[in-house]
């Protein structure tokens, strides 16, 4: 418990610091600290949740059980490593004068915001306030996207702000039927809004209320995954901003979106006769999917690319809860962590990328590989993984998601086949020309630090190997608790 | 005692294959009312050329030399499981007719190599246009030997011509077409018109004699012999698979002079017909020789339809 | 002055070889650690085999698979020392070759099923792996090419320590390609079998685009990669259906599953697909044409000669393994497409100049040969004729086998002669007989085993796959048995052409006169260790085809461990005579013919050769008198091959100009005409830019919905909310 | 008590009834400054709501509530807005709406659709919040469409608010609010967002020198050439 509440603690008090100090030459290695801190507490919370099962606050306010525990796990991971890349980089950015230190304040500031709204998500066992922090964390990360002041991140900026306000504020309605739904039979009060509660006593609410009440949830909280047609603010934004934090919210930001429709979804389709939720989910995923494939291939700016390709990829996760047998929510979960994972380890390599070419335009950035090989080989390992490689864990997860959909929707296997092999096409006919052929001449390597990036990818590469005991507890309760059943 | 006969038999082969040739020259002058020279001119021009001096070109490697014996022993070996006389002799279990279809492949083979050797535009024609005929022929070749195979239910030469033999006299349709086709195929690989005319000295139209321009003396003499021999391999082959009547299948002396008598009767026949066609009909250009081996392809593919629903129905 | 010429060549190719048979020990030599190592760890080796029985064939295996991943571990440090790649590498791979050779020949000798789990993987699911005949058959057919690449390789590789290329790359790559091969034939779970085999599609890729700084390469490697990967998703769907009907991932599992006709008729298309467009089979043979050129020859060697067969393996082990019970439409279906393969494949080699390419689009052809064995085999076990089907089935398991000896032999020459002639155009070379004499020789049997001609091992895998297709009177179905002597007639056409195309090859490359500055003064030098990887494969090449009948036991055994049934009693099983059926329905006896031939050569040797007292003179070339005689005389290998392309004109795409520069305005005195041919896979066309068109089209069009307009992008939200309002009430 | 039940009925229907109507005007209003006084409007009328229910209902947390509404969506914003136009100097912009009259059509067609939806749902519930959620919901959707059919920036923010507004009223009304520290929560949100969004108008300001949404529309997907 202590844990938890330090979890909340130590980003929340980091924020006002850095707001101060941000400037600081040494406010990136502060941030490295404060992250690693909480990495540290996450992994013990980790821990004492593999030991003692469930985790609940007496007052139930706070909710950490096998679904969350290793989102939290990861959220710190990832923010950690970001937050080292992150340091030199901005520190780049400030050097040739892209940001002042008036930003940097603001960006630091704003990244200890940003996890807080982050762990919030996870941890909280209210609705509401799940809804709260999901509307803190866009209103973090908004400011972030306009960091450079250029027409096009504040257009960026404003898109992302508008849409998203929209789609929470749908969010709120669902969450708002959700509580009056429970209020018929709990009366009014804060364990209407309760998950546990409401997990428990779904099944004695109105279904129509909680159809409608899942309509715009799904809704509000899929503009914020990016699932089309609510996806448009996605690749301005990630292209737009900063590269970390485009590392932060596809890796993180999208995951606990999603995280929340699981959760509604868990308690809806009690209430729910029939598989309408799951079919929901399936057709946005899907929808998204195949969408998403044909984006890749028009793209100029190589974040523009990337971004569209978590699109796909949510979709894909989305795809196969919506599936829903215990094969395909492990499929999803395994999903989630490798594709975070790998997005923000290529997101890293991109930043530096851009850096070295001076541009993020596609066809202006040559022969990586000749100019660093680092970051070259960097990018096309991890476009491999990304793209469904073996032995990449993301390729574990598409080969289940693959297996899961031909056990249930035959049929629909055909579309996925289509749209990962248009992907393919449209990520590696922009990749190819870009990792090889000659060193163009201006072209100089940076100072990068390519640590975060192969430790990610490191990562994934062991959970395509094997996945370690732990967290194939993890996973299989996770898979258990949402569909109620073991895989396999 | 078999192996004996074997050999003996082979030995007659390629012996009297020359003796064909000759035959063949002679029917040809009658047919255009010219003096002919005698049967045995073949031969002399073979000893002849065996003793005149070998001339070699500049910058012929060791394929340019060995082609020739290949050639040859190529021929002899196929010659070796062609039943002449009589069935069932012991060679004939080397090889089916299938390897007999690969021999030839393999003499073709060296004899267009041994063409573009020197590096003479001729000889790189003469090459190309042989592998092109030959190319086509093969399954038109190989379709009416299926059809043969198929009805048989074998490959194996001597074995099919005994079946042949031991069953009643029936009219089969398929080996009417198929033994057209075989016939058509002939004439091609031969070298006869209309496809190819061996007398030709216009090079622009020759096919065969242009891979062998720059041989001369025992080199010609090898290769001349073995065209003779596959010539009379063609012939025999049309003769006992489609007309088995009168082969030996025991090696009794009566048995195997009525052989003899036989195939000399049956070669008459076939040659009589074949220069016949030769007089009557004109050289083709070379791009309508895929037509012609079509054609014999699809009288061979009539004689394989034509017993698989006729016949077995 | 014969007798000298050919004894020279002879004595040159007898010295050759023995070099080469001395190399590797030569090699070890001058590193005795190594050969100490070496010999102790076969005697270890051969000790633990004596124990072990057929129980080996899997220790022996991984331990292949390891020698394959150190080698390309220890090859990561040859940017610092080369000497590493050259030696140490190449020499693990060699050990791995060898360790292959003896866990393959033990399962298939011993006809073992060995299982083995490693608990890796997935929580429920860990890594399975199982040897028997038929891997066991696969793994001798790797390890053999392993051994000569490994025994060329050192020596070819020196070119690139002078250039720009990682050579770690180069030594990693190869090593995790090979695992990976080796690794997809132990495979027994869906699952790992799919790990296996990207790693194998992942690391030839690198291999492919390992010279990248041309963009013609990276296009390569981008075909290559974007069809391995399509391929690889037809795949797991076709696992996918049998996990689905089954209970399970492991291949145990899925031998259970009970599948409905249309289901597993969906599976085996999916497969067939899946592992067709590996194989290469026409029309899903796009990328091969382009991405084996590219590699270095050694891998093309292993790309061409093994990577392909895995693919057969691959389908075979679906087919006749876990689909078990067959359908003959299936057969129809394979042997079509083989036939289509095998005149396509061999008519679109004939059109091309490069070396390498025109090898790859042979590739082409003998897989097209493979799958008509397999197609005949699935109609005659489909038809209840089990021991007919044997024989269909040997053919393939034959021909594949040939087709990696005689393949990776042509690729490996093609590598000698494109380092040493520094010309890839065959236009351009010529009259390289005199400066490489062995490599021509060893080329020269390559050539031969590949366009099928006896005594040599092309021939007698042919040979066999006509016999199955003779076998037709046994089938039920009329249109069957009058349709399978047709694609019998497509298979002979084939050959014929591949012979045309040899002919073209060698005559071109070998014979004639120098075409060009570079095959004039290509350097005389030919190395032992080439001669000696080569000479191995020609070896093979020879024994093979004089003495096919142990293979075709050893196969039979494999067929009864597959499919229960071996050849029919009837078949001959001594040790000369090849009669898959009975000695009266066919009988070759490749011995005898090779010793008779033998036999009359020496007699007309002998008896036709004159004596000294006629010798030959050597004389300028008669050519009808034409006078000088300069290369440019010379009939060029597109002038060889334009019958063909007049005659098969339909099947290709052909762009042919002549322009005439005259010196006078009405254009009558020609002063000087250039030629320009351009001949493309008709395919292209039909198959693979409507589908680039429609990509593109619908690219185009669904980006119209980033309109760039928030207020666009405010109304998507609004009518997704409407829509899904509507349809939940 | 009766009497005052239905007199209670009566007063929250004809308060949402005018909260429907407010939004409506405000589709149909043109000029920005009139816009945000509507818009104060409705802050206020929300807050009179919340203040009866909390009186009828006496939940003290419900008074916290409505003060709080007053202040921030009666008040707070809607000053803050009005200086930002006149810092902007846009109290004379029009902000004309194209087919005013389809438009309106099409959101009295949508109230009617948000009745059809919710049928279902108020048949379940009390008296007093029968077709509350129907009339909340559609306020929420002509939100939306106020956002989609104007072109100023300040426009899309009125919308928005008007949105949180009526999801505000909606939790009010059917349910008697949401727990306290929901409230709060979605109280500071809305804050923090009103200063983001003022932040905002002077970033766009300076990269595109006006507030038309239409001209922010560098980043798009089609090329010029298709």
């Amino acid at each position: 418990m202590i844990a938890l509440y330090l979890l909340l603690l130590i980003p929340l008090l980091a924020m006002p610091v850095l707001a101060l100090v941000g400037h600081k030459p040494w406010a990136g290695r502060f941030n490295n600290w404060v992250n690693a801190a909480t990495f540290a507490i996450s992994v013990i919370l980790a821990l004492i949740v593999l030991r003692a099962g469930t985790l609940i606050s007496d007052d139930h306010w706070w909710l950490v059980d096998s679904f969350s525990v290793y989102l939290i796990a990861l959220t710190a991971l990832v923010g950690l490593t970001t937050g080292i890349f992150s340091g030199p980089y901005m520190e780049h950015e400030r050097e040739i004068g892209r940001l002042t230190h008036r930003r940097l304040r603001l960006y630091y500031a704003m990244y200890q915001g940003f996890m807080l709204a982050m762990y919030l998500i996870l941890v909280t066992n209210n609705m509401g306030i799940l809804w709260v922090a999901m509307e803190g964390a866009t209103l973090a990360t908004v400011l972030l996207v306009s960091l450079y002041r250029t027409p096009e991140s504040v257009e960026a900026a404003w898109k992302y702000f508008i849409l998203c306000g929209v789609g929470i504020a749908q969010a709120l309605f669902g969450t708002i039927l959700l509580y009056f739904a429970a209020s018929q039979i709990l009366g009014t009060g804060d364990e209407a809004l309760e998950w546990t509660t409401l997990y428990v006593h779904a099944s004695e609410f109105d279904p129509t209320v909680m159809k409608i009440a899942f309509v715009f949830l799904l809704v509000g909280y899929g503009t914020k995954v990016g699932l089309v047609p609510l996806h448009s603010w996605l690749p301005d934004a990630h292209s737009e901003g900063p590269t970390p934090m485009s590392a932060i919210l596809s890796g993180l930001l999208l995951n606990d979106a999603l995280y929340a429709i699981v959760r509604s979804k868990m308690i809806v389709t009690q209430a729910v006769p029939g598989p309408l939720p799951g079919y929901l989910m399936m057709g946005f995923g899907l929808l998204s999917f195949l969408v998403a494939v044909f984006f890749l291939h028009r793209q100029r700016n190589i974040k523009r690319l990337f971004s569209y390709s978590s699109i796909e990829h949510m979709g894909t996760m989305t795809f196969a809860f919506g599936i829903g047998t215990p094969l395909a929510t492990f499929a999803a979960l395994m999903h989630m962590t490798v594709h975070s994972l790998t997005k923000s380890a290529i997101f890293v390599t991109v930043g530096h990328a851009s850096q070295i070419a001076g541009t993020q335009r596609m066809d202006k950035i040559r022969g990586l590989i000749a100019t660093q090989p680092q970051v070259g080989w960097g990018l096309l390992v991890g476009t491999l993984a990304i793209a469904g490689f073996p032995p990449f864990g993301v390729f574990v997860s598409e080969f289940l998601v693959l297996v899961a959909t031909m056990e249930s929707y035959p049929w629909l296997a055909l579309p996925l086949l289509l749209g990962l092999a248009i992907a393919f096409g449209g990520l590696f006919r922009h990749l190819h020309p870009i990792v090889f052929g000659r060193k163009p001449e201006g072209q100089k390597p940076v100072q990068a630090n390519m640590m975060p990036v192969f430790a990610h990818l490191a990562l994934v590469l062991l959970l395509g190997l094997a996945i370690p005991g732990v967290l194939a507890d993890w996973f299989d309760h996770a898979a258990q608790l949402i569909s109620g059943g073991m895989p396999q | 005692m078999a192996w004996l006969l074997n050999l003996l038999q082979v030995i007659l082969f390629v012996a009297t294959a020359p003796l064909l040739a000759g035959w063949i020259k002679k029917l040809k002058c009658w047919s255009q009312n010219r003096m002919a020279p005698s049967v045995l001119q073949p031969y002399r021009d073979l000893f002849k050329l065996i003793r005149k001096e070998t001339v070699v070109a500049e910058g012929a490697s060791w394929i340019f030399h060995m082609a020739p014996y290949i050639i040859f022993s190529v021929a002899v070996l196929a010659a070796a499981i062609v039943p002449l006389v009589a069935v069932q002799l012991p060679t004939a279990r080397l090889a089916d007719v299938i390897v007999l279809v690969g021999f030839f492949a393999l003499a073709r083979f060296f004899q267009a190599l041994a063409g573009l050797d020197i590096g003479t535009a001729f000889g790189g024609m003469g090459s190309s246009r042989e592998m092109t005929v030959a190319s086509l022929a093969e399954p038109a070749m190989l379709m009416a030997v299926f059809t043969l195979a198929v009805s048989m239910s074998t490959t194996n030469l001597s074995a099919a011509i005994a079946t042949l033999l031991h069953e009643p006299l029936t009219i089969r349709p398929s080996f009417v077409f198929a033994g057209l086709g075989l016939a058509l195929v002939a004439v091609a690989e031969t070298g006869c018109i209309p496809v190819d005319n061996p007398a030709t000295h216009l090079e622009l139209t020759m096919i065969h004699e242009a891979m062998i321009l720059e041989y001369s003396g025992h080199h010609l003499a090898l290769i001349e012999w073995a065209a003779q021999i596959r010539m009379m391999i063609y012939a025999v082959l049309l003769a006992n698979i489609f007309m088995p009547w009168g082969l030996a299948d025991n090696f009794g002396l009566a048995a195997l002079g009525w052989g003899m008598i036989a195939i000399l009767v049956k070669l008459v026949g076939i040659t009589v017909v074949l220069v016949l066609a030769e007089a009557v009909l004109a050289k083709m250009r070379l791009f309508r020789a895929q037509h012609f081996l079509g054609f014999a392809y699809l009288l061979a593919l009539l004689g394989m339809l034509t017993h698989v629903i006729l016949e077995v129905g | 002055m014969i007798r000298n010429l050919v004894a020279t060549t002879i004595r040159q190719t007898r010295l050759k070889a023995r070099q080469g048979l001395s190399f590797a020990s030569g090699e070890l030599k001058s590193h005795p650690q190594v050969l100490i190592a070496l010999t102790a760890g076969l005697v270890l080796v051969s000790a633990y085999w004596g124990i072990e029985g057929k129980d080996a064939a899997l220790p022996f295996s991984l331990l292949a698979v390891a020698f394959s991943l150190a080698s390309g571990f220890l090859g990561l440090g040859a940017d610092r020392h080369p000497r590493l790649l050259r030696h140490a590498s190449f020499l693990l791979l060699g050990l791995s070759g060898i360790a292959g050779l003896l866990g393959g020949g033990t399962a298939l000798i011993g006809r073992a099923a060995v299982d083995l789990s490693l608990p890796l993987g997935l929580p429920w699911l860990d890594w399975n792996l199982h040897i028997d005949a038929l891997s066991g058959f696969f793994l001798c057919v790797i390890s053999v090419v392993l051994l000569a690449v490994s025994v060329f390789g050192p020596h070819y590789v020196r070119e690139y320590e002078h250039g720009t290329h990682p050579l770690s790359l180069l030594a990693l790559a190869t090593g995790l390609f090979i695992a990976g091969m080796q690794l997809v034939l132990l495979a027994a779970d869906a699952f790992f079998f799919m790990i296996a085999w990207e790693l194998m599609s992942v690391a030839s890729y690198f291999l492919v685009a390992y010279t990248h700084e041309h963009a013609a390469n990276r296009h390569a490697a981008f075909i290559y990669l974007l069809m391995a990967e399509i391929g690889a998703l037809f795949i797991i769907l076709a696992y996918g259906v049998l996990v689905g009907f089954g209970d399970g991932f492991t291949f145990a599992a899925m031998k259970q599953a009970t599948l409905t006709p249309l289901w597993a008729s969906v599976a085996f298309v999916l497969a067939l697909i899946g592992f067709g467009m590996k194989a290469g089979i026409v029309p899903l043979h796009a990328w091969l044409p382009e991405a084996h050129p590219v590699a270095p020859s050694h891998i093309s060697a292993l790309m061409s000669g093994v990577m392909l067969k895995i693919a057969v393996y691959g389908f075979i082990r679906f087919t006749f393994d876990l689909l078990g019970d067959l359908l003959w439409q299936w057969g129809v279906v394979v042997l079509v497409l083989g036939a289509a393969s095998a005149v396509l494949g061999v008519l679109y080699a004939l059109m091309q100049h490069n070396l390498k390419r025109l090898l790859a689009y042979h590739s082409v052809e003998n897989i097209g040969i493979i799958f008509m064995g397999l197609g005949l085999a699935i109609l005659f076990y489909s038809d209840g004729h089990p021991t007919l089907g044997a024989i269909g089935l040997i053919a393939a398991l034959c021909h594949t086998l040939n087709h990696a000896i005689f393949k990776s032999l042509l690729f490996l020459g093609a590598g000698v002669i494109l380092q040493r002639s520094h010309e890839s155009d065959i236009e351009r070379m010529g009259g390289l007989i005199h400066r490489m004499p062995v490599t021509a020789v060893l080329f020269l049997i390559g050539c031969i085993s590949i366009s099928a001609l006896p005594p040599f091992n092309g021939f007698v895998s042919e040979w066999l796959t006509y016999q199955a297709a003779l076998q037709v009177s046994a089938l039920d179905s009329g249109v069957l048995r009058s349709f399978v002597p047709v694609t019998a007639a497509m298979l002979a056409l084939s050959g014929g052409l591949a012979a045309a195309c040899f002919v073209k090859v060698f005559g071109v490359v070998f014979l004639g006169k120098p075409r060009s500055h570079h095959a004039q003064h290509t350097r005389r030098l030919e190395s032992s260790a080439a001669i000696a990887g080569m000479g191995w494969l020609a070896g093979l090449c020879l024994l093979l085809g004089v003495l096919p009948t142990p293979l075709v036991r050893l196969l039979e055994g494999l067929t009864v461990q597959l499919t229960g049934s071996g050849l029919p009693e009837t078949a001959s099983r001594g040790w000369m005579w090849l009669a898959p059926v009975s000695a009266d329905t066919a009988s070759y006896a490749a011995l005898g013919v090779m010793l008779a031939m033998g036999l009359a050569w020496m007699l007309s040797y002998e008896w036709l050769h004159p004596g000294h007292e006629h010798p030959e003179r050597e004389a300028y070339p008669w050519d009808c008198g034409f006078g000088a005689l300069t290369p440019r005389m010379e009939y060029t290998a597109s002038a060889f091959a334009m019958p063909f392309r007049r005659i098969f004109a339909d099947s290709f795409v052909v762009h042919e100009e002549i322009e005439k520069q005259s010196a006078d305005a009405d254009g009558l005195k020609v002063t000087g005409i250039r030629y320009r041919l351009h001949v493309s896979d008709l395919l292209w066309r039909w198959f693979y830019e409507p589908v680039e068109r429609w990509l593109r089209w619908s690219v185009r069009h669904i980006g119209r919905l980033q309109t760039g307009n928030i207020r666009v992008y405010l109304g998507y939200s609004f009518f997704t909310l409407i829509f899904l309002l509507w349809v939940i009430s | 008590m009766e009497t005052l039940t239905s007199l209670y009925g009566q007063a929250v229907l004809l308060l949402a009834a005018l909260v429907l109507f407010t939004s409506f005007v405000m589709l149909a209003q043109s000029r920005v400054t009139a816009l945000v006084n509507l818009f104060a409007l409705q802050g206020i009328l929300l807050a009179a709501t919340t203040a009866l229910v909390a009186i009828v209902q006496n939940s003290p947390h419900l008074i916290i509530s409505a003060t709080l509404t007053l202040g921030l969506k009666g008040v707070l914003i809607p000053l803050l807005l009005h200086w930002l136009i006149l810092r902007m100097g846009l109290h004379r912009t029009i902000d004309e709406v194209k087919r005013p009259l389809q438009l309106l059509l099409g959101a009295a067609s949508l109230v009617v659709f948000s009745y059809y939806v919710t049928l279902p749902v108020v048949e379940l519930s009390e008296l007093e919040t029968r077709n509350i959620i129907a009339a909340s919901a559609a306020t929420l959707l002509l939100g939306m469409l106020l956002m989609i059919s104007h072109r100023q920036a300040i426009s899309h923010v009125v919308g928005f608010m008007a949105m949180e507004n009526a999801l505000f009223f909606s939790a009010v009304v059917s349910t008697y609010g949401m727990p306290l520290v929901v409230e709060l929560g979605v109280a500071f949100d809305v804050m923090v967002a009103a200063v983001i969004f003022g932040v905002f108008f002077f970033q766009i300001r300076e990269s595109i020198d006006s507030l038309d949404v239409d001209r922010l529309s560098r980043l798009t997907e089609i090329e010029d050439n298709e």
